[in-house]
């Protein structure tokens, strides 16, 4: 079983199709926030891999000795977009932000989600955070940040490319959306890594493997993920 | 921001549940007083559909709960266009307007199951005695009924607090975790758990359990104590 | 003339049960009974006519006012009654004195007051103002349901079974007590009991009730008069002397009934002009001459007006007394073959003092 | 010897209230009546003796088998008893029938069976074993709780106020058929009522208790010859004669007390070997010479025994009748003084037949 | 997978739901009998402090409460040592037995609530009478207290199973959200939104809404017809 961050479900959804295709192995997937993720193995949960939305998680499993040093690697890059169903952000999104002229601009909690440290840090970079601090609500997670935008109760918010782009999405032809300079915020490392008791398991470390395959490579790509140079 | 322990804990989130949780006990007792004399007079099958609904909020996951009040009460749903009407102005969610009518949504059946009961534990008669003293309904309803359900209204206004305190899919769909306006002590505990300071969480959950266990039996010792008898 | 007449008819559907009162009219002096078997609908018919039940249909008017057209309802609260329940229904979460008060802080400031201490005096509860109504005694709490009630200075006032829930000394107590007030205040009683002996000592006029139904409306006298009158139960027939107290004498107290005398070994205080003198037809003997020799004090000359057999080889002899009462006896059969009585016959009519009670 | 003897000293602490029994020891015959005020203890101390509270000390053996030492309880369960109580706590989830199957399914297999069809017939509910108890009237409900106990076999009958809660005709009805049933199967009963004449009717000793202890037991002879006996209520002094059923002519009973005759206007059946005439005082007259002419019937021949004089003028006499059983006669103090009356001599008491109650 | 309204939907979870939901209401019926009886024989102010413990569940917000459950029932926690004891073997978390623990103690107060009130509804001279016909108290307790407590018994059943049904923050924690064996209803419906697969979240939401809906009315339908009264 791998412990996936919510925000890449759809995304590992399909690798694994494509895997069970490709070896026969079949994996299961359990979704949840990455510091639950972390605290659920902590306690024994039966997960053999644990894909993070973040770094700090993997890397703590692997100082409290729950997964393997070496397997760490970061298996995707989030990218931000500012999306607004009904702000036309696409070509005037600095304008629109200095501006002001919004009610609540959404993002994914600082403290929790990376995508919210580099939202945050995108602001500062841009020398609005101090204008729009009031401005801005605060999504539990990426997908939170995401709902609500879709449900107008934002009128516009750092999501994650990913939930713009994917066909299914309510945001597909839906608006506009901008992507963020990549220069000005730092990159949004997803790492993985084996846990301690996927050590033997084969098929978790041929999961492994695959997803540094070209066809998880291509399927991370379309869903609006970044692969680190 | 105080040091408790050696640790850093913001205390804000606190004051804020509490000031919640009051807001949405006393609209809940205000709107689930009549609500539940309407159900305790009725005597037909429909108050079996009207308890069936009241207890609806029970069964759904709060997130999911949360997730449709973030529909109903977004800058054009049917909510703010209802309090639009009566002058309301601004917007439901990630205020703390939202967070209480979310938690009072949440929190419904709490109140309103033990007002119902303790409606229906009072003698008609007295009421009668009292229309024959010239009392009208309202007058009627503020001398005997009131007082007379004082453990129901007790009972309604501790589970609804607690529940209101304890409550957290709603606040984290609806509020919008914003630090001193809608930060609630649930959310700033899970938001701990996430960002791993275990900590803080021990502290503010310790917080939480004495405070409540204290609060708790205060009210059923009160209860038991002053527990009007009738009859 | 309308004056102090209550008049209408009431419908009430209960869902098991109908009531239907029929067209009345009561002329309201003193103390009408409604009496009738259980679940006959009295309650029923007092409630409608306090206007306790919003489902009545039909007429009341009262004095003239309109207590009730159609379904349209002057409520309860502004009908000027007062209405004692059979368990009291004092409100629990008050004093005495706050029960007390409820009601006259309500009354409209133009309606006649009634005199507080007095009532609460003439009750008996002035040391019990301050106390807690949960802890007083059953006849103490209806006592204080009646000075509440009283307080309003009602036009009609309503009593549910007031003593029913007592015990045989509260009873008698309260009986005097209701007996008295209801001559004191002058007041129209609406009051519905059981007991043949509440009847017996407080009623002017009966409304037996059946099947939700007014069957008839008499005089406590007419209905004493039939043999199978309702109000006679395990003690049998009963009758009731009304005379005049006159003194009292070596324990006896005198009660005049036209030139008859009758004699009662009871001696506390009189207060009302009349007295009712019950009768069990079973304390009565009759002689055929008038005997000396016998610790029976009474001796009344009376004839035999009808002799009724009864079931049990017993005999109901209905006797006219001199000044027109009359007055039962019940004898076995046997006896009455014995003395060889008939109607007609002019014998003596014996009933020990102690056997009677005002 | 232990036999049918009820014997101890139990102590029970129930915080407001403390049960102090006191040594007693109960030859166990017929009926024995528990009597007090009401707090005096009587339902704490039956309960006690049942088992029925956890919290009991002190002493109790049955028939020498011990049922309480120190706090060691023999559960009620184990002790051979039945019980009917002022509710009869029926079950109100089950019929009739299950209700009185209810015991006899948990009987140990030797312990001796009664009679279902018998008891049921003699109770009077063959027509009701298939109906839900709830529906029941409260005189049929006393019906079945008294089958369901009667149905264990019971070594003791303990009832506790079982005719309270029931009308005056229900009581009488089930008053004579507990008379019967306990001469009939010759069952110990411990039984508490606040009513006189079931303990005139019933008793054959009584323990009169006061605020959680026995005060006196005495047999119910004894404690009639007491003037200021506290079986007395509102109708007075009460005596009762002890006789032989005889036979039933022209519609009176006759009863044998020694050589004297009395009768009673009362027809029905007699199921027992003796019977008890309740006569109330204030239902006997006195005559100096025996009266003719007089529609009463009995006029025995007795002895003034004892002149005591009451509250408001009145005087209770003492008679003693020629078979030596006692009668007391209240007459007023007028008529004592008009006929001269004196201890010692010898007069007619008069008794209407009509007045007599088996 | 079943194909509702064009969106495919995995009813698995729904299936997962009712049997954990069934078990919770079953333990908790057969632990809380006991608890919800001793309590309401209590006559001293103990009953206060254990009333107020019984009520704490639902003070925390759920996801603490699964976050300390968490803790407790880990392979070395203090819950799984004491199973151990009695030959239990292998792990709690992430598993139906964990899953329903977490239920348990999340459920617990619905449950002995209501049964303690029925308990303490039923007239003593009943029990009393039982004993005099020769009943044990196990004997009685079946044949008396059992049916005689129906109604609480139903309520306390609907509650429970409602409650765990709509349970949200602790099984996510205690459960892992492990497809086919911890994946409950109500998180399968929060991933939906998560993943923006909306139709899904409400058809899933639908049928929970109106199955609930349902069995409430059922149940408070058969409460009100075969109410035994009793007195
Ligand atoms: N609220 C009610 N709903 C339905 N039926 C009722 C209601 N109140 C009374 N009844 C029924 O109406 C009938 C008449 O009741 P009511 O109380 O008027 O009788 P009653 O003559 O006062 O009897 P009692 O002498 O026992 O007081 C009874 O059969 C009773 O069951
Ligand atoms: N379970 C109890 N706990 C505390 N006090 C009790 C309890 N049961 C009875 N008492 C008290 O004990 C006293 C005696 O009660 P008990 O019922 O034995 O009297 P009783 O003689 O049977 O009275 P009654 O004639 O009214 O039935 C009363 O003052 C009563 O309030
Ligand atoms: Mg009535
Ligand atoms: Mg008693």
């Amino acid at each position: 079983t791998a412990a996936v961050a919510a925000n890449f479900t759809k995304t590992i959804e399909e690798i694994g199709q494509a895997f069970t295709e490709d070896t026969g192995h079949t994996i299961r997937f359990s979704f949840g926030p990455s510091g639950k993720l972390f605290a659920q193995i902590r306690n024994g949960a039966p997960f053999d891999l644990f894909f993070s939305a973040n770094e700090a998680a993997p890397k703590a499993a692997i100082e409290h000795g729950l997964a393997m040093e070496d397997s760490y690697f970061v298996y995707s890059q989030g990218v931000l977009v500012l999306y607004s169903p009904t702000l036309p952000v696409a070509n005037n999104a600095m304008a629109i932000l200095e501006q002001g002229d919004f009610r609540f601009l959404s993002m994914a909690n600082p403290r929790t989600a990376p995508y919210g440290t580099e939202a945050e840090r995108f602001l500062q970079n841009v020398g609005l955070h101090q204008t729009l601090r009031r401005k801005l609500v605060n999504g539990e997670s990426i997908a939170h940040a995401f709902q609500y935008v879709v449900t107008q109760n934002a009128q516009l918010g750092f999501v994650a490319k990913s939930q713009v782009v994917d066909p299914a999405s309510p945001a597909y032809n839906n608006g506009e959306y901008w992507e963020l300079p990549a220069e000005l915020y730092n990159p949004i490392n997803q790492g993985a890594v084996i846990t301690k008791r996927g050590e033997k398991n084969e098929a978790a470390i041929a999961f492994m493997d695959y997803m540094k395959s070209p066809r998880a490579i291509e399927i991370i790509q379309r869903y609006g993920y970044k692969l680190p140079e | 921001m105080i040091e408790l322990f050696g640790a850093a804990v913001d205390l804000q989130p606190i004051w804020l549940t509490l000031e919640i949780a009051t807001y949405t006990t006393i609209i809940l007792l205000v709107l689930g007083t009549p609500l539940a004399w309407w159900m305790s007079q009725m005597k037909s099958s429909s108050k079996v559909l009207l308890e069936a609904i009241v207890a609806l909020p029970l069964v759904l996951p709060p997130t999911v709960l949360g997730f449709y009040l973030l529909i109903a009460m977004n800058p054009t749903g049917p909510i703010t266009e209802f309090l639009r009407f009566f002058g309301f102005e601004g917007q439901l969610t990630f205020s703390k307007t939202g967070l209480v009518i979310g938690s009072v949504f949440y929190s419904l059946p709490f109140a309103v199951q033990p007002l119902m009961h303790a409606f229906e534990a009072i003698p008609h008669r007295l009421l009668d005695a009292a229309a024959t003293l010239r009392a009208s309904f309202l007058d009627r309803f503020r001398t005997i009924i009131l007082p007379l359900s004082r453990r129901g209204f007790l009972t309604a206004a501790t589970l609804s607090f607690a529940h209101t305190v304890g409550e957290f899919g709603v606040v984290l769909m609806v509020g919008g975790n914003i630090p001193g306006e809608t930060r609630m002590v649930s959310i700033d505990i899970f938001d701990h758990v996430e960002a791993m300071e275990y900590t803080q969480a021990h502290i503010l959950s310790a917080i939480m359990l004495v405070f409540s266990l204290f609060v708790l039996m205060l009210v059923y010792g009160l209860n038991r104590r002053f527990g009007v008898k009738v009859g | 003339m309308t004056k102090n007449i209550l008049k209408g008819n009431l419908q009430l559907d209960l869902g098991g049960f109908k009531l239907n009162s029929g067209e009345f009219a009561l002329p309201l002096e003193g103390v009408t009974v409604l009496f009738g078997r259980s679940g006959s609908g009295k309650s029923t018919l007092l409630r409608a006519i306090a206007g306790l039940d919003k489902r009545t249909h039909g007429q009341l008017s009262m004095d003239g006012e309109v207590w009730q057209a159609g379904s349209k309802r002057l409520a309860t609260e502004q009908r000027h009654i007062g209405f004692v329940f059979q368990d009291a229904a004092l409100f629990p979460h008050m004093t005495v004195r706050q029960n007390l008060m409820y009601g006259i802080n309500r009354l409209p400031k133009n309606h006649p007051k009634a005199d507080f201490d007095k009532i609460v005096r003439r009750v008996g509860i002035e040391d019990k103002l301050d106390r807690d109504v949960t802890f007083l005694s059953g006849g103490e709490k209806q006592r204080v349901a009646i000075a509440r009630a009283l307080l309003m200075s009602p036009k009609l006032l309503c009593m549910d079974e007031p003593l029913s829930a007592l015990d045989w000394r509260s009873k008698a107590e309260l009986l005097g007590l209701i007996e008295e007030l209801v001559e004191e205040f002058k007041l129209p009683v609406l009051y519905i009991t059981h007991a043949p002996v509440e009847v017996e000592r407080l009623a002017n006029q009966i409304v037996f009730m059946q099947e939700g139904q007014i069957e008839t409306i008499e005089t406590l006298q007419q209905s004493l008069k039939r043999p199978d009158s309702p109000l006679f139960d395990e003690q049998g027939a009963v009758s009731v002397l009304i005379g005049q107290p006159g003194l009292v004498e070596d324990g006896l107290r005198e009660i005049k009934l036209g030139d008859d005398r009758l004699y009662l070994s009871q001696t506390h205080d009189i207060h009302t002009h009349t007295v009712r003198v019950r009768v069990l037809a079973r304390d009565v003997s009759l002689a055929l001459s008038d005997p000396a020799d016998l610790s029976i004090t009474n001796h009344l000359q009376v004839t035999i007006d009808e002799l009724i057999p009864q079931g049990e080889h017993r005999v109901l002899a209905r006797l006219k007394l001199q000044n027109g009462q009359h007055l039962f006896a019940e004898l076995t059969q046997h006896s009455t073959q014995r003395l060889k009585l008939q109607q007609g016959l002019v014998v003596y009519a014996l009933i020990k003092s102690v056997a009677l009670a005002e």
